[in-house]
């Protein structure tokens, strides 16, 4: 069935409530009516309840550290933060507390938590709502971080995540709620740490993630046109990573770029560059390039915002300059 | 209460440009002519107007996510507001801030704030600078309803005690936050505000004389020395959360009826101690408003966008790393 | 009050192991034999133990950085505790952990806590858990008074009123947050409390009596479904914030004085109510935690260091990825 | 002069507090006789009084808060975050307010904030007192990252950290605290961006930063007795950073080992190698080396976590292997 990723979440939020009554679903507005600003959890409240779905106030340490602590002790709590760049205002709670749980108790702690959150520029929102945190949460011991493109990856990953027994970050970027795809229906379960060939290719490899593959494959199929063959990389989870299933596609094409649309400086465009250069060495023929946003904050003005993410047109520059090595 | 004609009259050209401001906004919002989320700050006029009234370029404000309201009482330009809404080069914030990030450094205007709770922490660090230079200014944070919960509320309520801070914790109860009733009831924010050790009171937000006496007394304790106060001014929310949510999960006769006992501006008109505005003032005040917010919008939709370099500037004072 | 011989003879065994084992802990530690930063919890131990008195495994706690006396009291055995305070492979948690993270999931110790603050939002977490499975557990976190001006607890306070949770905040005040007098007045911790809308109450926390009454009610309330409760339990630091503090800063006059009148082992056993327990049964219980201590001690420093493999075990349940 | 970090850091505030009585020193017990629990503002409260030496309740999103407020409108604050661990709870403050004020006002803002905070593993104090979190930090635009090893650099840098008038986070390794060497006398202010070249050398490039800047030469007088000539290049600041000076010294080289106490992805040796990989290929003669603490929390038990702290063995071994290809 096509549906777009908003409805793929909603489903599988649907799925995983009545499969196993201990999940339960908090966050603020989550309850509500429409199901949050996104629509995101509509449905569920009629059908399971204010007692598995709970409205909380303004308050992300309390929900973050309360969902840690329900998962601690036997629930499975699918915790929304609304926005990744309120990750400023319950840190702690991830990154001391429930990340460490199960090393810092010796294996006593099992924390089977989703927290699920917006992420991504390109909605006018400025600054401190279109942020791509995701270095930051990649880099934390003792959590997974999830990062779907496409609506079967969000379902086949939430269905993973949901059942998995660690804590694990799930990563929406707002504007690909919308677009549609094919989605299985019924149980649908992708493994973590295993990143997806999108298109196949042989000149280039282009490791990407969530809405930069949307940007990737724009950029291979107008390069194709050119003669050029790229190989296009969803990486899907940041954490675990894929690292073989990028050394293999550079063993093959010996050119790489990685396209990220987070802040340059300790991004995962730089950790897939270190791999690269660390493991893949032998067969790389060119510099590789990172396209990434700049080392600025994320502008309101939509002229300025256009710019500051990643395109297609740089993506292919970073490519041409490869090949042209 | 002791307030001159003229600064009767400053009043109600403040709330009426609000009003004015907001209502235009929402229209040319709703044609599709302005970027990002904008909260409308209708009908909550007669706090941001009370608030500011006795407040000089000196003095501190930091605000919210439902910030233009805000910006107008603190002596914000209507242009240069304009033009940062429609995020253009010659905006406040060169663009790069919009709604939600809009600030006047030259008025005192420390930011409106996209994170709820952001702003009373900055605000309590503008009554630190205050204090320690001994200057007599004050600092007030604007607080929601919903904002009150958040943890970092809390803490500067606590740094403004324990460091007997020049600051107004300002708290704006229209009882919704996005589209949850608050679950508090009434008087419950500035009870809590109380129990971290200040004077903190309930007040009719509608009522703008009510809130400009409660503002001058805070104020005043401020200057003085009397550490922070906590003003809980309960209103009601005119419009939907952001503009484009057409608030279904009101109960419509409710707000219906709040729409109606509760316009700040009637109940500021109809009041004797307004005679001195007559209508003939009013009438002229209103013109002007008007004339300056249809030019401000002209200019603002007309002017030119940040150029492309503008991405780069600002990081830092100077800076030559590496901005790819 | 309603207690039984057994529970009586039962509190004064916690009591009376906390104060053995802390003061072995600071001997030890003073001969390096113990690594990290540890607080010791001597004279806090009625608050300790009259909280976890009425608890079962099945209920909940989240400790501090002062977690010592927290475990014993709800139950963790002695010589595991050693075991992870020395830091060693068959600690509780494998030495990962060590004092300020200790914890025991098994009786319901949801870990110590070295970011103060840090637990009231895991408590309430715990307590959503027993609400949602109605199963009548309660939680509960111990914070200290300077934690108590972190906004993570304000957050957890507020959620517990607005979720109605099964928890109990029991805020351990003795005055002092490292070598820092608490500015606030005695009761204002449970002032704020009650004004987040929960019952809360000052409690004498060196009186053993006093405090299980105070805990009594409050776990009763939350097992039956009346929502939160706070107690504020003033008592005493008789050491300094970590081993190795003089406390220097401390008015020592007042020290001495509060560490004669406000012993809570010696008020317990001069109380009329605690006669049922002869000196014969005490110095039988004496000797036996003497020598589970000792044994504890001797068998946790000569253990096995967890093997270096370890550094690599746990931070997921299984995980195939890079840990180099 | 002779003397620790400890002393420098105490020495530099006692000069840039009678130099300019805007600046004042917040924080937990930073007002306390002995200035705090290692005894870095020592002295200040007698000199200079509570109203500018101000001890906060243990509130680190008020205190950041505040004092970025406080930066923005007139005095210059030195805030201290005891540990670094503690950004959890005040990441908010930093990452979307302190970090954004000047880009997102347009150019408004002026900031000039230090914020003082205690880095590193080293202590057996446990995974909630012992990261080394840089590369988060490193990552927001907006702040400037300064990381010293040694005491003449603690004290050049916090001079500059101190009048510049951007937001700086100044992080103090608590294993480094006691070292001394010999630091400048009198106003003594170093650049940012400036690395240090401290050992010259021209087989391989060594890139450290902090305590593992002492690791590093370690390794380098170790790898010397072998023959081998490492350069050891101290980055000093992270944010910003001098990649010339790496790209100059990996041209001599032509290898390159990046030491790194932090967690491995996303890290600085990550970005490091991203750097040598996208602006140096031409001149690197081998695959590059992180050597990082591995992907997990830092253990309480001392004899893990001198598993898990890079040492100069690791880095030899680095080294060894990088020569061999
Ligand atoms: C930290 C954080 N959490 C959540 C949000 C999303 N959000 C924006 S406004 C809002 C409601 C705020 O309600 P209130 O404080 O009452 O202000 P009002 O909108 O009523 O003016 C929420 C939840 C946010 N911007 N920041
Ligand atoms: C978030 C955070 N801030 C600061 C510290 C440092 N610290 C550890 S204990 C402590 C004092 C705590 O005082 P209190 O809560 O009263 O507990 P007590 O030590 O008296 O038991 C401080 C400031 C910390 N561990 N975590
Ligand atoms: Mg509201
Ligand atoms: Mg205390």
């Amino acid at each position: 069935m096509k549906m777009s990723i908003r409805e793929a979440i909603n489903q599988t939020l649907h799925e995983e409530m009545a499969r196993d009554d201990r999940v339960v679903v908090m966050g603020e507005d989550v309850a509500s009516d429409q199901g949050g600003v996104y629509g995101i959890t509509e449905g569920l409240t009629q059908k399971y309840g204010v007692r598995r779905v709970i409205d909380t106030p303004i308050t992300e340490s309390a929900i973050v550290g309360a969902a840690g602590g329900a998962a601690l002790t036997g629930l499975r709590p699918v915790a929304e933060l609304m926005f990744v760049d309120f990750l400023g205002v319950c840190l702690d709670q991830i990154l001391n507390q429930i990340a460490k749980f199960r090393y810092m108790f010796g294996g006593q702690a099992r924390t089977p938590l989703v927290i699920r959150t917006m992420i991504g520029a390109g909605t006018g929102t400025g600054p401190q709502h279109s942020q791509i945190l995701y270095p930051l949460l990649a880099a934390i011991p003792g959590i997974k971080v999830v990062y779907p493109a496409f609506p079967a990856d969000a379902k086949g990953l939430l269905t993973t995540a949901i059942r998995d027994d660690d804590p694990v970050i799930f990563c929406e970027h707002k504007a690909l709620y919308m677009d549609e795809c094919e989605v299985p229906e019924g149980e649908y379960l992708i493994p973590f740490g295993q990143a997806r060939t999108v298109v196949a290719g042989s000149d280039i490899t282009i490791v990407a993630m969530s809405r930069m593959v949307v940007i990737a494959e724009q950029a291979a199929a107008q390069l194709k046109e050119k003669g050029i063959s790229a190989e296009v990389i969803d990486l899907r989870t940041l954490s675990p990573l894929d690292e073989g299933a990028v050394l293999e596609s550079l063993a093959k094409t010996g050119r790489l770029v990685v396209v990220d649309e987070s802040n340059p400086y300790c991004s995962m465009a730089s950790e897939i560059a270190g791999l690269a250069v660390e493991r893949g060495f032998d067969t790389l023929d060119a510099p590789v390039r990172r396209v990434t946003a700049p080392h600025t904050p994320v502008p309101a003005t939509p002229c300025l915002e256009t710019e500051y993410v990643p395109n297609a047109a740089k993506v292919i520059a970073a490519v041409e300059e490869t090949l042209a090595y | 209460m002791d307030i001159s004609p003229e600064k009767l009259a400053d009043a109600y050209r403040l709330m009426k440009t609000i009003r004015e401001f907001e209502e235009r906004m929402r229209s040319e919002y709703q044609q599709g002519k302005l970027p990002g989320f904008i909260h409308i700050y209708r009908n909550q006029e007669a706090i941001a107007v009370a608030a500011c009234l006795d407040m000089t370029n000196e003095d501190y404000i930091a605000s919210t996510h439902r910030g233009h309201g805000h910006c107008i009482a603190k002596g914000c330009e209507i242009e240069a507001m304009l033009l940062e809404l429609a995020c253009k080069e010659d905006g406040l914030c060169n663009g790069k801030g919009g709604s939600m990030h809009i600030a006047d450094m030259s008025k005192g205007m420390l930011g409106a704030n996209a994170i709820v709770g952001g702003g009373p922490p900055i605000a309590a660090g503008a009554a630190l600078t205050a204090k320690t230079l001994g200057n007599g200014a004050v600092s007030m944070a604007f607080i929601g309803d919903g904002a009150s919960d958040q943890g970092t509320v809390a803490e500067a309520l606590n740094l403004a005690v324990v460091l007997q801070l020049p600051m107004i914790f300002m708290y704006e109860n229209n009882r919704y936050a996005e589209f949850t009733r608050n679950p508090k009831p009434d008087g419950r924010i500035a009870e809590r505000a109380g129990a971290y050790g200040m004077p903190a009171e309930v007040v009719d937000g509608s009522d703008f004389y009510a809130m400009y006496d409660a503002c001058q007394r805070a104020i005043t304790r401020g200057r003085e020395g009397g550490g922070p106060t906590a003003i809980e001014a309960i209103c009601n929310r005119f419009y939907g959360h952001f503009e484009g949510d057409p608030q279904a999960y009101r109960d419509q006769d409710e707000l219906k009826q709040e729409r109606v006992d509760n316009d700040p501006l009637v109940r500021f008109l109809a009041d004797e101690r307004t005679a001195s505005l007559t209508a003939e003032m009013t009438s002229s005040i209103d013109a002007a408003i008007l004339a300056e917010i249809d030019r401000g919008f002209e200019v603002a939709l007309a002017a030119a966008d940040p150029t492309p370099d503008k991405l780069f500037t600002n990081v830092y004072i100077e800076y030559a790393g590496r901005l790819r």
